[in-house]
């Protein structure tokens, strides 16, 4: 059994990676403090006859253990926020080679996605826009993709399990975030904001595919628009 | 453990008995009149910026006049100014928590 | 109180009638703090607003700040006078406190009037339909924010009406004081809505 | 000292009583009464989730809206209208008069007042599944767009939003707010001015302490929150704009005020219970708490960090991402005294005399399992895995695994021990056992599998997976169905609790006055303690947790126990 499902982003094996890490550390806590835990009480039964120690431990002598337990939990705490940190900077902040940009947007109960028409930009008049429920969205495999993350009503939030990115979108300002995807496939994009009566069936899917099949289905989607504008 | 003979009362002052001291209230009112016209005055007199900056600083200062003096907070114990200012830390922590994310947008606002 | 018995006060030496109301004080600039934080970060976020908020009545505001701060010394004079067990002058005192309130809320409705007559309502729809949306926030704030104290003034009166009532009579004298302290709040929280709202245009 | 003996009217003594005592039963019960209700609702949209589609036994078909509504209610409920009157103010109500030997309250009526106010709260929130539409349904924290006009669709006119279900949820949690913020007065007046002679600040019970710095932590955080809920019920049913993009306002906002809040309320609900600990453990481990006053401290301190850490919740709500690492500092620096706390506690453990009776397991239990709850919180207070993690099963089970043990564990174990003091009766030691061993299983075979439906990527609030390939699969079809079970298993196991209760109130054995031989003021008084809790008020001479003192035959000296020649010298 996988405990995560499959990656595809360029990203992913990081943030899988940083969770073993994390593992680590958690278990080797746990396992210290349930023997901190469970050890007296196996070996100190009340007795009538032999009294408990008295032991206030207020001066800085007795507090050296958890002093010490403290200090080495600051520590790990502080590993992990160096580890996790270079990963969340790669997410949170866009690359400097856009091939691709989307604009994805949410609205009660699916999501909207804009490819760039024949002029390559996106945002002017002549995008092409699928709203439809359980639509896909096509992307090219191995290309720094751009996206455009926005609101029509509710907040959503944009969530491809197997790129391991999840961000919110919220109604008034665009997000942005990127990622750059390995294999070809196809994937669920969900909703994992709650957003009103049909959130669970907020359902579309993502299409990694090459670079050809991509421009190809752009072309079809260009010819579907102008037949029937 | 070193208090365990430190039997000690707690004396709490009769509520009806005047225990603390007393500022001499006119002066106090007359001198939050006159920085109240000086925050009016100022809007004409400076640049805004000046203007709105002495605004705010008049404005603290009556605070910190009334709560004083009106409210005896001069004559309370730590407890009570404690108490008061956790009001101002909190207040901070939130303004300047959430500044970034509302005010200072970096990021593409779309219009409405 | 000589000085050195003063020392000898554990820190916690205040009457519970006293220390309930500056913790009930504290809560409540919680609140209004909160509100006013929201109200300046959308002011710093929108300087749009300065064309709204000239539509303020600047000297209403000023007019009700000096019946504010009078009032709050009345009702200081007021407490003076229940040290000293001066029942009439307490009930005069008061009453003048009461009758500042009441005088900051005449003038409060009429300038609601004079707003509410241009157009200027809680979701001002003529802001809306001409599209000024930032425009009408303004104003949702500026009626939470002042309806909000306005709530706090005249619970602050019937609080100190109540309070008279005893006090002439001569029963529960240190109430005085906590009722001047709720309302001197009411009037701490004008002193910052005041510049806010009316003068930093 | 004084008693009004005068004859109170069943009505008076039961239902408009100023005792504490009765108003602290009175908000155990209310808190129990909707424990049962908020139980009710995580059964049924369990089912519903293990078996979709099912007619759910005891309920029927369940919409998607009412799912929505049950998840959000279920939330609700048990922040604030279980762990909220049980820990804070059923805690406050019987033990502050009782451990610091006074009286009662320093305001009985405002006391009465508050309860009261709580009791129509949370009427008005069961009077909002009835409303038109139901109960709210976009999750506990009310995000707006969603909360304030996403969910009816249309323009509706002042009553209809009023009586809307968010409305009315809005309503409802503003009066409770104005309760607590009532009982968090009177609570830290009572403690400050009425405390017993030679009561000092540090010879206070641990328990004392953590109830005030909980109400001080709630008083101080919730302000922002009471804005934020008015602009948001103004925004529902008078068409402004606070929260609203599309004319000026920003939902980020409602975030920032809510989490602002939200996560100081963590503290809020974990205090209480910890200083229930620290009253448990010395007492079975017959051994003074392990560095009493570095706890205070750390306790103290950890208060005024919780105001700077709440934007972890909103990691991945587009907030700016360098304040993102500010705050998962601010989460790792909190971490350390909750920490240091229960090492400390499990420290006094060690060179013990263990008595392992049904309080005490309760206590243990309460670490054992809030050890894996606050250990998890690290995979989320990093930020970069909380973009995966978030609103997915990971965090449900985290969660759980801290609210559980803190609310439910904590008042247990409070409920085993205080009982006789307070009832006069003893409870079935092995009916308490039983019922201890049988919830720790079934609250992890309920959670802990969840964890791996998290990390395999299911999102929460959704009320049926058909459409996502990732979760229909197993194991997690099967890991839901074993949750499911467990969790009606666990629900069922309180039924022991509740015959256990009521067998014992009935016809349980007398109890003793100081039956685990402890050393705090509660246990001088009779049991159960008469309206007026003393004879005469006591004195105090030293400590709450001087046990087995060295050179002294007994294993306690209580509290007002004047210091003799002789222990000063055995004193080191």
């Amino acid at each position: 059994m996988h405990i995560f499902p499959e990656n595809i982003s360029t990203y992913g094996q990081e943030i899988d990676n940083l969770f073993w890490l994390v593992l680590v550390f958690v278990v080797i806590a746990l396992v210290i403090s349930l023997f901190v835990l469970i050890y007296p009480l196996v070996n100190n039964h009340y007795t009538k006859v032999k009294k408990a120690t008295y032991f206030t431990g207020e001066n800085k002598k007795h507090f050296r253990w958890i002093s010490i337990a403290l200090v080495l939990l600051g520590m790990s705490d502080f590993v992990i926020l160096l580890a996790e940190h270079n990963t969340w900077e790669e997410i949170e902040n866009i690359p400097a080679k856009v091939d691709v940009r989307i604009g994805i947007t949410g609205r009660q109960w699916n999501w909207i996605f804009t490819y760039p028409g024949p002029d390559g930009k996106l945002n002017t008049g002549d995008d092409l826009v699928v709203d439809e429920q359980n639509s896909e969205l096509h992307v090219p495999v191995n290309k720094n993709i751009i996206l455009e993350l926005r609101s029509r009503d509710v907040l959503h939030s944009f969530f491809v399990v197997n790129t391991r990115l999840k961000q919110d979108v919220i109604p008034g300002r665009m997000n942005t975030r990127w990622f750059n995807l390995t294999k070809e496939g196809k994937y669920d994009i969900s909703c994992a904001e709650i957003c009103g009566v049909l959130h669970a069936k907020m359902r579309n899917f993502l299409v990694v595919e090459s670079q050809d099949k991509y421009e190809q289905y752009l072309k079809t989607l260009y010819e579907k628009n102008t037949a029937n504008p | 453990m070193e208090n365990i003979d430190n039997n000690d009362n707690i004396v709490i002052p009769d509520a009806e008995h005047d225990y603390h001291g007393h500022p001499n209230y006119m002066k106090v009112f007359v001198s939050l009149l006159i920085l109240f016209s000086i925050s009016l005055v100022v809007g004409f007199m400076f640049s805004p910026f000046l203007a709105i900056t002495l605004i705010f600083v008049t404005a603290f200062w009556k605070m910190s006049l009334v709560v004083k003096n009106f409210m005896h907070l001069k004559y309370e114990p730590v407890l009570v100014w404690i108490a008061v200012l956790a009001v101002i830390f909190i207040l901070i922590a939130f303004f300047f928590g959430i500044y970034p994310d509302i005010t200072a947008v970096h990021r593409e606002v779309t219009p409405p | 109180m000589d000085k050195n018995k003063k020392e000898l006060l554990p820190i916690n030496a205040v009457p519970q009638g006293r220390l309930s109301m500056w913790l009930l004080i504290s809560g409540e600039l919680v609140i209004f703090g909160g509100l006013i934080c929201c109200y300046l970060l959308y002011r710093l976020r929108y300087p749009i607003w300065a064309e709204q908020a000239a539509h303020t009545s600047t000297f209403f505001g000023a007019l009700n700040t000096v019946v504010l701060l009078s009032s709050s010394f009345t009702v200081v004079k007021a407490h003076e006078a229940a040290l000293k067990k001066q029942l009439n002058k307490i009930t005069m005192w008061m009453s003048l406190s009461i009758l500042g309130g009441l005088l900051f809320l005449i003038n409060k409705s009429i300038e609601y009037t004079h707003e509410i007559e241009h157009g200027f309502t809680f979701s001002s729809p003529h802001l809306q339909e001409s599209g000024n949306y930032v425009g009408s926030l303004f104003w949702s704030f500026y009626y939470t924010m002042t309806g909000l104290h306005g709530v706090h003034v005249l619970v602050g009166m019937i609080i100190m009406f109540v309070i008279m009532m005893q006090a002439r009579k001569g029963k529960n004298l240190h109430r005085v004081e906590l009722a001047g302290m709720y309302w001197h709040m009411v009037d701490l929280i004008w002193i910052f809505l005041f510049p806010l709202l009316y003068i930093a245009k | 000292m004084e008693h009004h003996t005068h004859q109170l009217n069943f009505w008076q003594k039961y239902f408009f009583s100023t005792d504490h005592k009765t108003i602290g039963a009175q908000y155990t019960i209310v808190g129990l009464m909707m424990a049962a209700i908020g139980g009710f609702l995580a059964y049924v949209f369990r089912y519903n989730l293990a078996f979709p589609g099912e007619n759910i036994p005891l309920y029927g078909s369940l919409s998607a809206q009412q799912y929505n509504s049950f998840i959000t209610c279920h939330g609700m409920i048990m922040v604030f209208w279980v762990a909220m009157p049980i820990l804070l103010a059923g805690f406050g109500n019987f033990l502050i008069p009782t451990m610091i030997g006074t009286d009662d309250m320093a305001f009985p009526v405002l006391n009465m007042m508050s309860f009261w106010i709580f009791l129509l709260s949370a009427i008005v929130l069961v009077a909002s599944f009835f409303v038109p539409g139901g109960a709210f349904g976009g999750g506990w924290t009310m995000y707006p767009p969603l909360s304030a006009n996403g969910y009816l669709n249309t323009e509706p006119d002042f009553l209809t939003a009023f009586f809307s279900g968010s409305s009315l949820m809005l309503v409802a949690v503003a009066l409770e707010f104005i309760a607590m913020l009532m009982g968090g007065i009177n609570f830290l007046v009572t403690t400050i001015n009425k405390r017993a002679k030679g009561l000092t600040p540090f010879k206070m019970p641990l328990v004392i302490w953590f109830i005030n710095l909980a109400s001080v932590i709630f008083m101080f955080s919730v302000g922002p929150l009471v804005a934020g809920a008015v602009m948001l019920l103004f925004d529902i049913t008078l068409g402004t704009g606070f929260y609203d993009p599309a004319r000026g306002g920003d939902p980020i906002l409602f975030q920032h005020l809510f989490w602002f809040f939200g996560h100081p309320e963590v503290y809020v609900l974990l205090l209480p219970s910890l200083g229930v600990l620290a009253e448990i453990i010395p007492v079975f481990a017959r051994k003074p708490l392990f560095a009493y006053r570095t706890i205070i401290y750390l306790a103290l301190f950890s208060a005024v960090i919780s105001v700077v850490v709440w934007a972890h919740h909103q990691f991945i709500a587009g907030i700016d991402p360098r304040m993102a690492t500010f705050f998962s500092i601010g989460t790792i620096i909190i971490s350390i005294p909750f920490a240091g706390i229960f090492l400390s506690f499990m420290a006094t453990l060690w060179g013990g005399s263990i008595r392992l009776a049904v309080p005490m397991m309760w206590a243990l239990g309460f670490i054992a399992l809030f050890l894996i709850g606050g250990l998890t919180g690290l995979f989320l207070g990093s930020n970069a895995f909380d973009i995966y993690a978030h609103d997915t099963y990971f965090v449900v089970a985290h969660f759980h695994y801290t609210l559980f043990p803190d609310i439910f564990f904590g008042f247990f174990a409070a409920f085993y021990y205080w009982f006789p003091k307070f009832t006069g009766k003893n409870l079935n030691e092995t009916l308490g056992k039983v019922h201890f061993w049988l919830t720790f299983v079934f609250f992890n075979c309920t959670f802990f599998l969840l964890f791996f439906n998290g990390l395999g990527g299911q999102h929460r609030r959704i009320n049926d997976y058909s459409a996502f390939s990732n979760v229909m699969q197993e194991p997690y079809i099967l890991f839901e169905k074993i949750s499911t079970i467990s969790a009606i298993l666990l629900i069922l196991t309180q039924f022991i609790f509740l015959y256990n209760f009521f067998s014992s109130l009935a016809k349980g054995k007398k109890a003793d006055k100081n039956l685990w031989s402890a050393n705090t003021l509660e246990w001088i008084a009779d049991s159960p303690p008469p309206h007026g809790n003393f004879k005469e008020f006591p004195v105090v001479y030293r400590g709450p947790y001087d046990y087995s003192l060295p050179g002294i035959e007994e294993d306690f000296i209580p509290q007002n126990v004047p210091v003799s020649e002789k222990e000063k010298l055995n004193r080191v």
